[in-house]
């Protein structure tokens, strides 16, 4: 069964390259078809093997493809564990739902053959990071997925915003990259192999605490880059001017979370290093914070959102930095599901908003779209942390895993409190601006419900955000159970009674209620309030982080390499050059004044030459 | 002692004729020092055996040379008397020294090589008749003979080119 | 007072001193080019002398060969004189300058 | 059969039948030179094709003495590194060929330049004796420096003269070099001199000459490389060049320096390579760091690609003087990969000007929109240049980076940074020529790619994504070339190459064996 996930792979790069070169003649909406079939398939030939995994019929097992960089010990190998399981799930069924959606969403594009080649080679690199069997394939998909992400969020290039976005995103994924590729250089430096298996059985044998705290510091370093952490986050709001499925999948539910994937994944070096454990909590907390401060004041709906993921990428890594690895991925996969809801949501309203997608010009559409406006309903009460939508269960585990770790790990455990009653706040906050209160609507624009393949997915998704989330219950832990394949190296640390994780969900699920309560009475009026004052204002243009990075990094880089273009290279480096050229030249001036041309000054240096080399071979010769 | 009296005599015919050409005025008087010069070191070379030489001498430089010389100096114009030159005003000193400088040294080099002290001068019985020079010349240095005679060719030819392709622009022969 | 090959080879070095001499103090080209064919002389003398001191031959063979360069290059040397001459109508070599750096 | 020397000739034979082609149709000229293009490139593939697999000794020797006396000989030999250089030269000529229809002036010439450049070239990686090397070393400059000055656009004649004068010096160090080296040989082996490069291996140097000789060779060949601060020449040569000339110069001109450090720095002078290392590796890095940076703010579109070349080379460099076995063959691979991927980059460059006639970055912009062919073509070798994995790139400087961190760890965390500025500089440029809106008037209605230009980046393509994928193959038939230099300089130095950096105690887990114990790794132990 295993033999055949290379077809997981390959299946989505077929049609990706199928899309590529015949698209144009398959057509508006066939292509888009083509494209869903390839990732369905996929999923379908996932599905069994998952199965076996969960009854346990199967053991993890790495399947060897063949030799990619024989130096370096480099396989392309797969490896078939219930984490890799877990997000072949996630990756192929949201990803065929959202490929579904797209067929309607993107009816009329141009380009349309080329964004379904896109959104397949996204779906083949995501697979290949998440099925890699050791850190070198892992890093071929982590930058296969910024590529397709790339083309993604550049999309529609004409639009100049578009270009710089997808161009950000890649260069600050790229700043994250190098952390990963050093944390690859000393990984292969003391293992000899990239090899999974190999590397987690062999860690605490092999290397000091020191290295694996400088390991996994890289790795977090491209962690942080590819999940948007703090200070590397600002490319992923910028990255809504892609198409909004995109946003749904790349920058939502599945390659943002890459990162967090990428630290369970390397759980043991992460246990073995507790200083690295506590710099991506302490990371992962404010990013949550930060990300949450912003949220609250946009006025595009997409970029509340793309606020909102911060946020909640910063809870998973929280959960990393904890050692809460199975809450991390709960909540990753809880996350994936509504958070990809809210977007194809926000998608099916900006359809029907003819492209506005300013909240403050929305309102009253729940008549107009009342499955979008259900569905997305569920991921407004699942994501605010409601029982018991998904969004509670998974949430409330990291925050109890954070409060279990005692000591100042109670001060994040308040933050990310707090951060709880943000993010119930400011999606109460979009809820109401969107689909409640009186339209607000410009001239021309009228309203309309998505048709069918778009409704379909959002109906789907809001299915597994109300449900999901019961499958990892301090009652049930069918999920935990599952991913302990996984995690066969890493040693947990259990610590909290039933009476005190029913006493933390409590305190959680107040906070949720109050924050929706709050955004309820502050929005759900006639008038939109203001919403001006200092806060407000520098919260809208994010505190100016962006400006911050452009003053202090891009803009002194910008002249350093204009110094050494323009003064360095030219007047220093091809000065020197020059200089020996005009020295040799004047030498040779110099040089040319004894050419007098005239013959008889010629022939009076040849004899008087002679002379003195006759005078010479004498004394030498001892003729005298 | 006939040969000492013979040498003495020509030997100052040769330097007389030497000085008398580098100091004429007239470029005349120079041809003619050099032929007094020529025909004195023929008569040298018959006093070395070599008598083949000797008449090659003659006839070669004495004859064709000179008489080449006389021709161009005609052709030029003996009008322009001729000046030593006045660039560097202690040009003849200075000449003066590196000639006396280069007659020492070689002297003072060739002291110690050269073969002094045998009393008959060389060997008595070399035979520099004509035929001895033929068997040496058209058998060991056949090559080089032949290389001689295209070195002649060519000049003739470049004499030809010379006096054939003279009609270049100006601007071009300064050029 | 006999006559040795060394006397020769002294009066050699002495004509081929004064070639030199008017190599360098004559401007008049076709001077300067007899000076030249003085020296080539005063070689030609040298090859002589030592081939008798040695008893070979191929000195007197050295000297020929010597005589036929030296016609080479009178003759080229004479057609130069005379073309440059007919050019600016000067053999004086000091106005000859182009090669002057 | 002399393959090798067919092989030499070949392009020769050429250049004699292109010269025939009469005057009265210039139109021929292209297409015929096309053709003789061609049999070098098979003579090239069938020595890839029966290259023996994991011999590391030199194949398909030829050797006929030339000169007694001096030891010169014509002496051919193939290994792992000169190889892949030979292939990719055989298969960048016919490329570029194909790529030069705008040449109109003086086209004869111009292709029996070509072809002759390309002897030169091939000679240059093929030949084992010194005295025939810096003979071909010598004749590449010649019809490089013409293709330039004839050729090139605006600013030709200074670029060329440049490019000459920066070589010849690298060279006048270089022949000095030979010829002492030549000579120590000789002396040695009883002779006046002695160029074989078998022999000059087996001469015995003392340190000090040994210090001498590599510095004379490293500053030709860090000339040629370039590496910095020898750079400057290299940005001029290739913007002016014509886009045959910008090709081959980056594709495998280049080459010849680093192709010179590996096959005789390193392995003639094992105690000064082990001496100089840090210091070259210092330069390296600097040019890497340097080179990516001021490629940022270029406003040429080739003199960007050419800083590029700077930065990628810098790879090259540093992973050969890391001393380790996948630096070293890393380094080989992104020589390959380099002439793919830049000469991938300076065609589409050509391609463009050819219809713009302008290489400022500023004059473009929205291309995406109107030559969408062109866009993707022009994308796919911008991330195969900034070392997509996958591609070709990556492979190669992926295994420098692991491979240099053995030795010199510091340096190649900084010159991992490169990986970063890479990213800047070309997706900037690609942002600034492809998308947007069209502001420049001149570009609307330009003509996307025809077949014959979409024909000749396919190969480069295709070559591209299979080294990147599948790079086995390459790799095993570098390996143990490279590894015989690493044991010449352990053999004599007290150097000592880590491995794979591999501690005691690693557990070398087969592939579906794995236990589910935690206390597994008892089991290597």
């Amino acid at each position: 069964m295993i033999d055949v996930l290379w077809l997981v792979i390959a299946l989505p790069l077929v049609g990706s390259t199928i899309n590529l070169f015949f698209g144009k003649r398959i057509g508006q909406p066939l292509a888009g078809w083509v494209a869903f079939g390839f990732v369905a398939l996929a999923w379908l030939v996932a599905l069994p093997a998952t199965f076996s995994l969960i009854d346990g019929s199967i053991p993890v097992e790495t399947s060897y493809l063949f030799t990619w960089i024989p130096v370096v010990g480099a396989d392309v190998a797969l490896l078939w564990d219930p984490l890799s399981a877990l997000m072949t799930m996630i990756v192929t069924g949201i990803g065929s739902l959202i490929h579904l959606y797209s067929i309607g969403y993107m009816r009329g594009d141009e380009r349309y053959p080329r964004f379904f080649s896109f959104m397949n080679l996204f779906i083949a690199s995501m697979m290949i990071l998440v099925l890699s069997a050791n850190y070198a394939m892992m890093f071929i998909g982590w930058e296969l997925v910024g590529l397709s992400s790339y083309l993604l969020i550049s999309f529609w290039f004409t639009k100049p915003a578009a270009a710089a976005a997808g161009k950000k995103a890649f260069i600050v994924n790229r700043i994250g990259d190098w952390g990963f590729l050093v944390a690859l250089m000393i990984i292969f430096a003391s293992f000899g192999t990239f090899d999974f298996q190999t590397i987690f059985a062999s860690a605490p044998v092999v290397i000091t605490v020191g290295t694996a705290t400088a390991i996994t510091l890289l790795l977090f370093v491209g962690a942080a880059g590819k999940s948007a952490q703090i200070p590397l986050y600002v490319w992923l709001p910028d990255a809504m001017e892609g198409p909004t499925p995109v946003s749904a999948l790349i920058h939502a539910a599945t390659m943002v979370t890459a990162g967090v994937f990428m630290i369970a994944r390397s759980a043991v070096l992460f246990e073995m290093a507790p200083t690295t454990g506590a710099i991506v909590a302490v990371v992962g907390t404010l990013t949550a914070l930060v990300a949450a401060l912003i949220a609250v004041s946009q006025t595009d709906i997409k970029k509340v959102l793309a606020y909102s993921t911060i946020s909640q990428l910063g809870y998973m890594v929280l959960a990393m930095g904890v050692g809460a690895y199975t809450a991390g991925i709960f909540h990753l996969t809880t996350h994936a599901f509504f958070k990809a809801l809210l977007f194809l949501g926000a998608g099916s309203v900006i359809h029907a908003m003819a492209g506005d997608q300013d909240m403050r010009t929305m309102g009253g559409l729940r008549k107009k779209m009342p499955i979008t406006f259900i569905t997305m309903g569920a991921g407004w009460l699942a994501l605010s942390g409601v029982f018991p939508f998904s969004g509670f269960w998974s949430k409330d585990e990291i925050l109890a895993a954070t409060f279990a770790k005692g000591g100042w790990y109670i001060g994040l455990w308040v933050i990310g409190l707090l951060v709880a009653l943000l993010t119930a706040f400011y999606m109460t906050r979009l809820f109401v601006m969107t689909f409640l209160g009186k339209p607000r609507w410009e001239d021309g624009v009228h309203p309309h419900e998505s048709p069918a393949t778009m409704t379909i997915p959002l109906i789907i998704l809001g299915l597994f955000t109300v449900s999901f989330g019961l499958v990892n219950t301090p009652a049930l832990v069918a999920f935990e159970h599952f991913l302990e394949g996984s995690f066969q190296y890493v040693h947990h640390v259990q610590g909290l009674s039933m009476g005190a994780i029913i006493g933390l969900a409590t305190i959680a699920l107040i906070v949720a209620i109050a924050g929706i309560v709050w955004g309820w009475l502050k929005y759900h009026r006639s008038e939109l309030p203001a919403e001006d004052g200092k806060f407000w204002r520098r919260s809208r243009d994010a505190f100016g982080v962006d400006e911050f990075y452009g003053r202090t990094i891009v803009e002194p880089g910008k002249k350093a390499s204009e110094w050494a273009a323009d003064v360095f290279d030219v007047k220093v480096l091809d000065g020197i050059a020059h200089g020996i050229g005009s020295g040799t030249r004047g030498f040779g001036d110099v040089l040319a004044r004894l050419q007098t041309g005239q013959v008889r000054a010629y022939a009076g240096g040849v004899a008087i030459a002679g002379v003195l080399l006759i005078i010479v071979f004498l004394a030498v010769g001892g003729g005298f | 002692m006939a040969e000492t009296i013979v040498f003495i005599i020509f030997a100052a015919v040769a330097l007389a004729g030497a000085v008398s050409m580098i100091t004429a005025s007239n470029p005349v008087y120079s041809a003619m020092g050099l032929l007094a010069a020529m025909f004195a070191i023929a008569v040298l070379y018959v006093m070395l055996d070599a008598h083949f030489v000797a008449a090659v001498q003659v006839i070669i430089y004495a004859g064709a040379v000179m008489t080449l010389f006389l021709f161009v100096i005609m052709l030029i114009g003996v009008d322009k008397p001729d000046a030593y030159g006045k660039q560097v005003p202690a040009q003849r000193v200075i000449t003066g020294i590196v000639a006396l400088g280069l007659f020492g040294s070689i002297v003072l080099a060739g002291r110690a090589a050269w073969i002094t002290g045998s009393n008959a001068f060389g060997t008595a019985n070399l035979n520099g008749t004509a035929e001895a020079v033929a068997d040496e010349l058209f058998g060991t240095w056949m090559i080089v003979f032949l290389a001689t005679v295209m070195l002649l060719t060519i000049a003739a030819l470049g004499t030809i080119a010379l006096a054939y392709f003279r009609d270049v622009p100006e601007e071009e022969m300064v050029g | 007072m006999t006559v040795t090959v060394s006397w020769f080879l002294v009066l050699a070095a002495g004509l081929f001193s004064i070639g030199v001499a008017g190599v360098l103090i004559r401007r008049n080209a076709l001077v300067m080019f007899m000076s030249i064919e003085l020296m080539l002389n005063a070689v030609n003398l040298t090859f002589v002398a030592v081939s008798k001191e040695l008893g070979l031959i191929e000195g007197q063979v050295a000297a020929l060969f010597v005589m036929v360069v030296a016609a080479a290059e009178v003759t080229i040397g004479l057609a130069i004189i005379v073309s440059v001459f007919r050019d600016r109508s000067s053999a004086n070599v000091d106005e000859l300058a182009e090669l002057k750096g | 059969m002399p393959i090798l020397s067919i092989l030499i000739a070949l392009p020769l034979i050429g250049a004699l039948i292109v010269a025939l082609v009469p005057r009265r149709r210039p139109e021929l000229v292209l297409p015929i030179a096309l053709v003789v293009s061609i049999p070098p490139l098979v003579a090239a593939s069938y020595v890839l094709w029966n290259f023996a697999v994991g011999d590391a000794s030199f194949q398909f020797t030829e050797h006929v003495v030339l000169v007694e006396s001096f030891g010169i000989s014509w002496s051919l030999a193939v290994d792992g590194i000169s190889l892949f250089m030979v292939v990719l030269t055989a298969l960048l000529f016919p490329l570029s060929i194909a790529a030069s229809r705008s040449i109109t002036e003086q086209v004869k010439t111009y292709m029996v330049l070509m072809l002759i450049l390309e002897t030169g070239v091939l000679g240059v990686f093929l030949s084992l004796d010194l005295f025939v090397f810096f003979a071909f070393f010598e004749i590449v400059l010649i019809p490089m420096y013409l293709l330039i000055s004839m050729w090139g656009s605006d600013n030709r004649a200074y670029a060329a003269l440049k490019f000459v004068l920066f070589t010849a010096v690298g060279s006048a160090f270089l022949l000095v070099s030979i010829v002492a080296l030549a000579v120590i040989t000789g002396d040695q082996m009883g002779t006046f001199a002695n160029f074989d490069f078998r022999n000059v291996l087996q001469a015995d140097l003392s340190t000090t000459t040994q210090y001498w000789l590599f510095g004379g060779f490293a500053i030709a060949f860090a000339i040629k490389v370039p590496l910095f601060p020898f750079h400057t020449w290299l940005p001029d040569a290739h913007t002016e060049a014509p886009t045959a000339g910008s090709v081959i110069l980056a594709g495998v001109l280049l080459k010849m320096g680093t192709y010179g450090f590996l096959r005789f720095n390193l392995t003639l002078f094992p105690e000064a390579t082990v001496d100089f290392a840090v210091p070259l590796a210092i330069l390296a890095v600097i040019g890497i760091v340097y080179g990516a940076a001021v490629a940022i703010v270029q406003p040429d579109i080739k003199r960007l690609v050419a800083y590029s070349s700077v930065s990628h080379m810098g790879f090259v460099i540093l992973g050969i003087f890391a001393l380790t076995t996948q630096g070293m063959t890393g380094s080989v691979v992104t020589m390959i990969s380099h002439g793919l991927t830049t000469g991938a980059l300076f065609l589409l460059i050509g391609m463009i000007y050819e219809r713009t006639h302008t290489r400022r970055i500023a004059d473009y912009g929205g291309l995406a929109k109107i030559v969408p062919i062109y866009s993707g073509f022009f994308l796919f070798a911008v991330f195969a240049s900034a070392g997509l994995p996958g591609l070709s790139g990556f492979v190669g400087e992926f295994t420098i980076l692991i491979g240099s961190y053995l030795t010199l760890p510091v340096l190649t965390i900084i010159a991992a940074s490169g990986v970063i500025l890479a990213a800047i500089y070309l997706l900037w440029a690609y942002e600034r020529v492809f998308t947007g809106p069209v502001v420049n008037p001149k570009l609307e209605g330009l003509r996307d790619l025809g077949f014959r230009e979409v024909a000749i980046m396919v190969p480069l393509v295709v070559l591209i994504i299979g080294l990147g994928v599948y790079p086995k193959p390459v790799f095993e038939r570098i390996e143990p070339s490279v590894g015989i230099i690493l044991e010449r300089i352990e053999a004599t130095t007290g150097y000592i190459v880590p491995e794979r950096g591999t501690p005691e105690g690693v557990v070398d887990v087969h592939y579906g064996q794995v236990s589910e114990s935690p206390d597994h790794e008892e089991e290597g132990g």
